[in-house]
């Protein structure tokens, strides 16, 4: 890193990416509502559209089905078109073309066609917003084959990850955890990425493994570190890919720690978690000491905002079921 | 059909070209305050109607006010302003009955206000204490849908109903010039052209969908997709509350006596900001603003009233006063709105209970109590008691985002 | 039973069952494509049209958004609308106005309104169909808090969960296990059923419990019965409802016979299965002899008719997960 | 727009209400075969042209009639046949370049066949062997698409595309008029109209979406809804192949010079049932298909070519042949279709790999591979083996549907 990396924050992050996937690939088209001159609800398209023109950086009708169906005869047409959903409740009015038409047409043509588009959704909760703005439905996409799906936690995963979507032939559903779209962090932007799909270790532990992607990769962090002070050496992993999940990071790492909580913003029931924990079971049955615990939204819809600070697993949830799986 | 003679035409944007007197704008009240007639819409108001519905704008226009400041002042996380909006709610809501059933987006505050919708019941999802919540029947308003286009199905549904009950009262389904290009809305005129259901679609065309123009949506004016689903459409001066007040009224009427849906397109301008959040000089010419301003529904009355001699000084100091209390009811309501209950978050996710709903409840109850006694340094952050996680989640909802793009990110 | 029961198909049942909300209950309304005179794609609806007409059995216009966006605005009118979807593949388009308005406008009303719809949906394999025909999509609802998901399994059932799903307030997803319409079983009209959500144990066993729901109760009963063969005693559990689910069963279930096996058509990647293995794991972590395994389709698009007999989880796939479960 | 002026007037029904000299309907044949003029659309073919399109018409109906036996013999699991559509999808078809791009439904298969689409490839996904699985590069041809309307979104897309690259080629959508109520195709209309893609909306008004009139999806003729979305549209008789094939080539030309998109409705009719899984007589009268068998388009242009003594004994004659031959090809290559290999369950999934896959695929091989030696009793029904087990499948996907109802499931 160092010589060539430079702090940023994730916001930013995408947005070099998303300049740089312009400027080295003339097929490279980002289409969505507000992407033009008003530079995204989020800003991630900040400048794109002054300096690449609305040939490449369009401004779509409000219509999700629409975006998502054009960008799909876009890649038929040739083109990498990447599609900004402006908030994660409304990606659904796409669902239909994107389960039904995204993510099985390379399947349909027995692979003589090829689908590179990227959708990317900022996701998650935490922002004061109102309803509709801090979903977390990546299963959703992750259990429908054909598809993709990842999240990065970190600026620089965001600036490479993003690169290696739109890079992929095969469709990504791209989840940008908007609470840590002002996070800074390291970008190198010269470094070799490491593969989209693996899990990294961001913190070495010996007493239990905390999964966690996205936004509650830093609550693992926190709860790692606050859990140090009370002597309890946790290791984390940034998942990174839910679709594909690197499971053979996981069982490693419970292996060693023999104790695993997988953490997620979106609900516990039928989330992420519980294709970890029957997973891992199954991979790792006698090296547990503790069930595998989940620690995740409940099942309701998302609260307002005044309620979200207690409905979002943070620090003492996770807390609380580290001491669980310890008491195992 | 011929090629040439329904070849389509881009509208042509910019101020010179968007007047009243465009072909096929009803009008009945011109931006300089004239009374105009036009040929198939006509209104006869008395002086006190006429005052009233100058009331009724102004008040909602105070009541906007007072919102964006208390979002300012972090009260309330968001606010989607209806400013320039007030004749086009204003008149479309005076023309429903009672027992009529409306529809509406996430602005239509000036709606809820001629349906006596407490303005207070309006902010409690914009401060982030609920999603809607007030009872839709009390009023026959239904909730703030943010996704767009949505409701305008619900509203077809609702009128398939109405039609099925042998009622004779309509809906109104409210949407955005945006919103036209969502299937949803389509889909909404399809069914209600083959029930022949009683609802108008009440769009309001405030020519901006966030930073796009309409011409993002369409290149033909809005109201004429009505036609190509069998139903009439019509635009109307969306700044002319008399006009909008009968071309409303015409168009329920049509829909109540069993003639079907209508599409009444309302041709106005949005003053503001798409919401607190955005910030419409990235994107747009401060002229074409100025240039609305002229226009303004409010003072186009006003002058009406004036020049009519309708209205004299101690009815606009009555206003006066009615609006500062409007204003004061408001504030003192919404810095008074409480928090809800933790355990709120549990409520109302079924009508009918849910095991898993009663379990986890019963889990972080348990968890929570556990915070009751100690926890030791773990629970330093934000430990989870009712009150002092209240706070936090306030302190969330109105002032965690520091800059512009974290505030962007509230809502849309 | 006995006297009151009669032998039927499930498609007949369903019928059945449709006819006596009608009649019982002038909001029933019963709305889809091609369930007027035609009495739907596999005749559900025969004769309803007939002897109800149009007013009360809607031909829609082909929009299932719209289909399911009206069918909300009839119940806020106060209807109970029954819609059906014609297959499990095309109920994408109304995904939005599923889990964005039908399933939250309850809790966004804080309870002042009720949302009582009935989205019955044929879903699975098994019938030589072509694409998005044999779809199992069911956890794409089960996530989304708000909706109940069930499934019948024999026409008894088929008969009395539909009923009980079109008086519940809230909107049920209701799964139809379409290679199931045709074969029999003792219907009694008059019997008092059991709680809509209750698993319910269909074969009792010692060794090791299936669980299982729709389509594939009938071949963890087949298993079981070839199983018993090698003298194997297995427990076979009829699920019947994914949301909520009986986990109180399951667990009874399975502390008794210490291992479970979780069968189900839709992939195991997300599956139903990952949700019951994690949470039962959880549970009854000392009692499990082995880890909960899955049986289920495989992360691919579901293949061609001619592939599907091998895609689709049967008999032989289930003894091999008892034999990798019993060997642990 | 006043009410009165667009008030919307249910079409009629029936027969006499319906021909082709209805206003607005573009013919150039009639149906007695007699060659008319129409002020808009012109057409100049030479003998040799126009036994072409017979030739075209005549061989795609058997090639349908073909595939219809095929299936009740257990050869396909179902068929969707056109006939009656001939004319509409052999006049456009036939008004395409080949660098044009076309988006069918999955019924195309006259529109495939003008595009030297291989009969049998068409076949593979009704026997259940893929699901579709041709090149769609090869001859521009998109694959078949089953979910309603989705097809259009992706013709709108590929022709922003073309636009971008600055290329003259043009793209058409088919699409049924049951399809019309589709959100997606106004989302369609919207973004081709918009961007000023060049794409044709081509439906096929056969007047039935499987038992549901089109008065179910419209209460107006579908033609109309372009207008409304701000290009042309027009209602060609879809039983006429000049009509067709003039009509078709004006709006790709429309579309190649710039003017944006174009809706074409051929009004036809579906002569058959939805599909070999369909019944017809339960929701339609026959009098309604023999009335449209008066205006066959195939007779009709062969009462032309006879009348003008453009073809002989010699051309009939040996196109029989012809037909026969295509038959022949079509039935031995069916019934030689190799069933896929178990593994190809996996194949494809994904164009960059995907662990899990790899893993599965691994998995299911290796368990697959334990049956090579043992399993006892466990194994005695229906052990997967590939050979033993592709038979079995093959028996699911023609035979296991004993009655109509099931057979009713195989596909809508
Ligand atoms: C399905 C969906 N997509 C995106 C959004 C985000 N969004 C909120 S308002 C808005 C613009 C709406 O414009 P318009 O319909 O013209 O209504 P206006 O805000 O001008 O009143 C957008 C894109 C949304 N709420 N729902
Ligand atoms: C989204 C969706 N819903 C339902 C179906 C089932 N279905 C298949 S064809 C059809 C009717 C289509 O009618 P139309 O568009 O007129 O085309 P046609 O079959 O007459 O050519 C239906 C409802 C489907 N394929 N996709
Ligand atoms: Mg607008
Ligand atoms: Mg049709």
């Amino acid at each position: 890193m160092s010589e060539t990396a430079t702090t940023m924050a994730m916001s930013k992050a995408l947005n070099q990416s998303l300049r740089k996937a312009l400027e080295s690939d003339p097929k490279v088209l980002i289409m969505g509502e507000d992407v033009g001159k008003l530079g995204g609800v989020f800003r991630i398209t900040d400048g794109l559209y002054k300096d690449f023109g609305e040939d490449r950086v369009i401004d779509t009708p409000l219509a999700e089905s629409g975006i998502v169906g054009t960008a799909i005869g876009l890649a038929l047409r040739g083109y990498r078109p990447v599609v900004e959903i402006q908030f994660d409740g409304f990606v659904f009015p796409a669902y239909d073309q994107i389960v039904t038409q995204l993510a099985k047409m390379h399947a349909r043509a027995l692979g003589k066609i090829k689908l590179p588009v990227v959708i990317r959704i900022p996701y998650g909760g935490g922002i004061g917003a109102v309803e509709h703005h801090s979903e977390s439905p990546e299963t959703l996409f992750a259990h429908v084959a054909g598809l993709k799906v990842v999240s990065p936690a970190n600026p620089s995963d965001a600036y490479w990850m993003l690169q290696q979507a739109i890079e992929c032939d095969d469709p990504v559903i791209f989840f940008e955890p908007k609470r840590r779209y002002w996070d800074k962090g390291q970008v190198d932007v010269e470094s070799v990425p490491g593969d989209l799909h693996k899990a990294v270790v961001v913190k070495q532990g010996a007493d239990l493994t905390l999964a966690a992607y996205g936004p509650m990769v830093k609550v693992c962090l926190e709860a790692a570190a606050a859990a140090a002070n009370e002597g309890r050496d946790l290791e984390v992993l940034d998942l990174r890919s839910l679709s594909p999940i690197d499971f053979d990071t996981i069982q490693t790492s419970v292996e060693k720690t023999r104790r695993l909580v997988v953490v997620h913003e979106a609900p516990v029931f039928y989330g992420a978690g519980a294709e970890i924990a029957a997973r891992i079971t199954e991979r790792s049955f006698y090296h547990l000491e503790a069930p595998v615990l989940r620690v995740g939204g409940f099942h309701a819809p998302y609260p307002p905002a005044r309620l979200e600070d207690e409905y979002l697993p943070g620090l003492d949830r996770v807390l609380d079921s580290v001491d669980r799986a310890l008491a195992f | 059909m011929s090629v040439k003679s329904t070849a389509a035409r881009r509208t042509t944007r910019g101020g010179a070209k968007r007047r009243g007197d465009e072909p096929g704008l009803v009008q009945l009240l011109t931006p300089e305050g004239e009374r105009v007639e036009h040929s198939e819409y006509s209104i006869d108001l008395t002086p006190e109607e006429l005052r009233g519905l100058y009331r009724d704008m102004v008040l909602t226009r105070r009541f906007d006010a007072e919102a964006i400041t208390l979002q300012r002042q972090g009260e309330l996380g968001l606010w989607a302003s209806l400013l320039g909006q007030e004749a086009a709610q204003i008149g479309s809501g005076r023309a429903t009955r009672p027992d009529d059933y409306i529809f509406p987006t996430y602005r239509e505050h000036g709606v809820a206000w001629t349906r006596d919708v407490d303005p207070l019941n309006l902010l409690g999802m914009f401060r982030g204490v609920n999603n809607g919540g007030w009872d839709p029947n009390e009023n026959n308003f239904h909730l703030y849908t943010i996704v767009i286009g949505s409701q305008t199905l619900h509203a077809a549904g609702y009128a398939m109903g109405i039609a099925k009950d042998g009622a004779d009262a309509a809906v109104i389904a409210y949407f955005g010039d945006g919103a036209s290009s969502q299937g949803d809305v389509a889909e909404a005129f399809t069914f209600a052209a083959v029930y022949n259901a009683p609802v108008v679609f009440f769009c309001q065309n405030n020519q901006w969908a966030i930073s796009e123009p309409t011409e993002k949506q369409s290149r033909v004016p809005i109201y004429q997709r009505a036609a190509g689903y069998g139903f009439p459409g019509v635009r109307v001066d969306g700044n002319d509350v008399l006009a909008v007040l009968a071309v409303t009224r015409a168009a329920l009427e049509h829909a109540r006596s069993g003639q079907g849906p209508m599409l009444v397109e309302a041709f106005t301008y949005r003053m503001g900001a798409h919401t607190t959040t955005d910030d419409p000089t990235r994107y747009r010419d401060d002229d074409e603003r100025v240039e609305w301003a002229s226009k303004d529904p409010i003072a186009r009355l006003r002058t009406y009233l004036d020049q009519q001699g309708l209205a004299d000084e101690d009815f606009y100091a009555g206003l006066g006063t009615e609006a500062d209390a409007l204003a004061k009811r408001v504030r003192d309501g919404v810095r008074n709105m409480r928090n809800p209950e933790t355990m709120a978050i549990f409520d109302h996710a079924y009508a009918d209970g849910h095991a898993l709903v009663d379990e986890e409840r019963a889990q972080f109850a348990a968890y929570l109590d556990s915070f009751a006694d100690s926890r030791g340094e773990g629970a330093a952050n934000g430990s989870p008691t009712t009150d002092s996680a209240a706070d936090s989640a306030a302190g969330s909802a109105t002032g965690t985002a520091t800059d512009s793009a974290a505030g962007a990110g509230k809502g849309h």
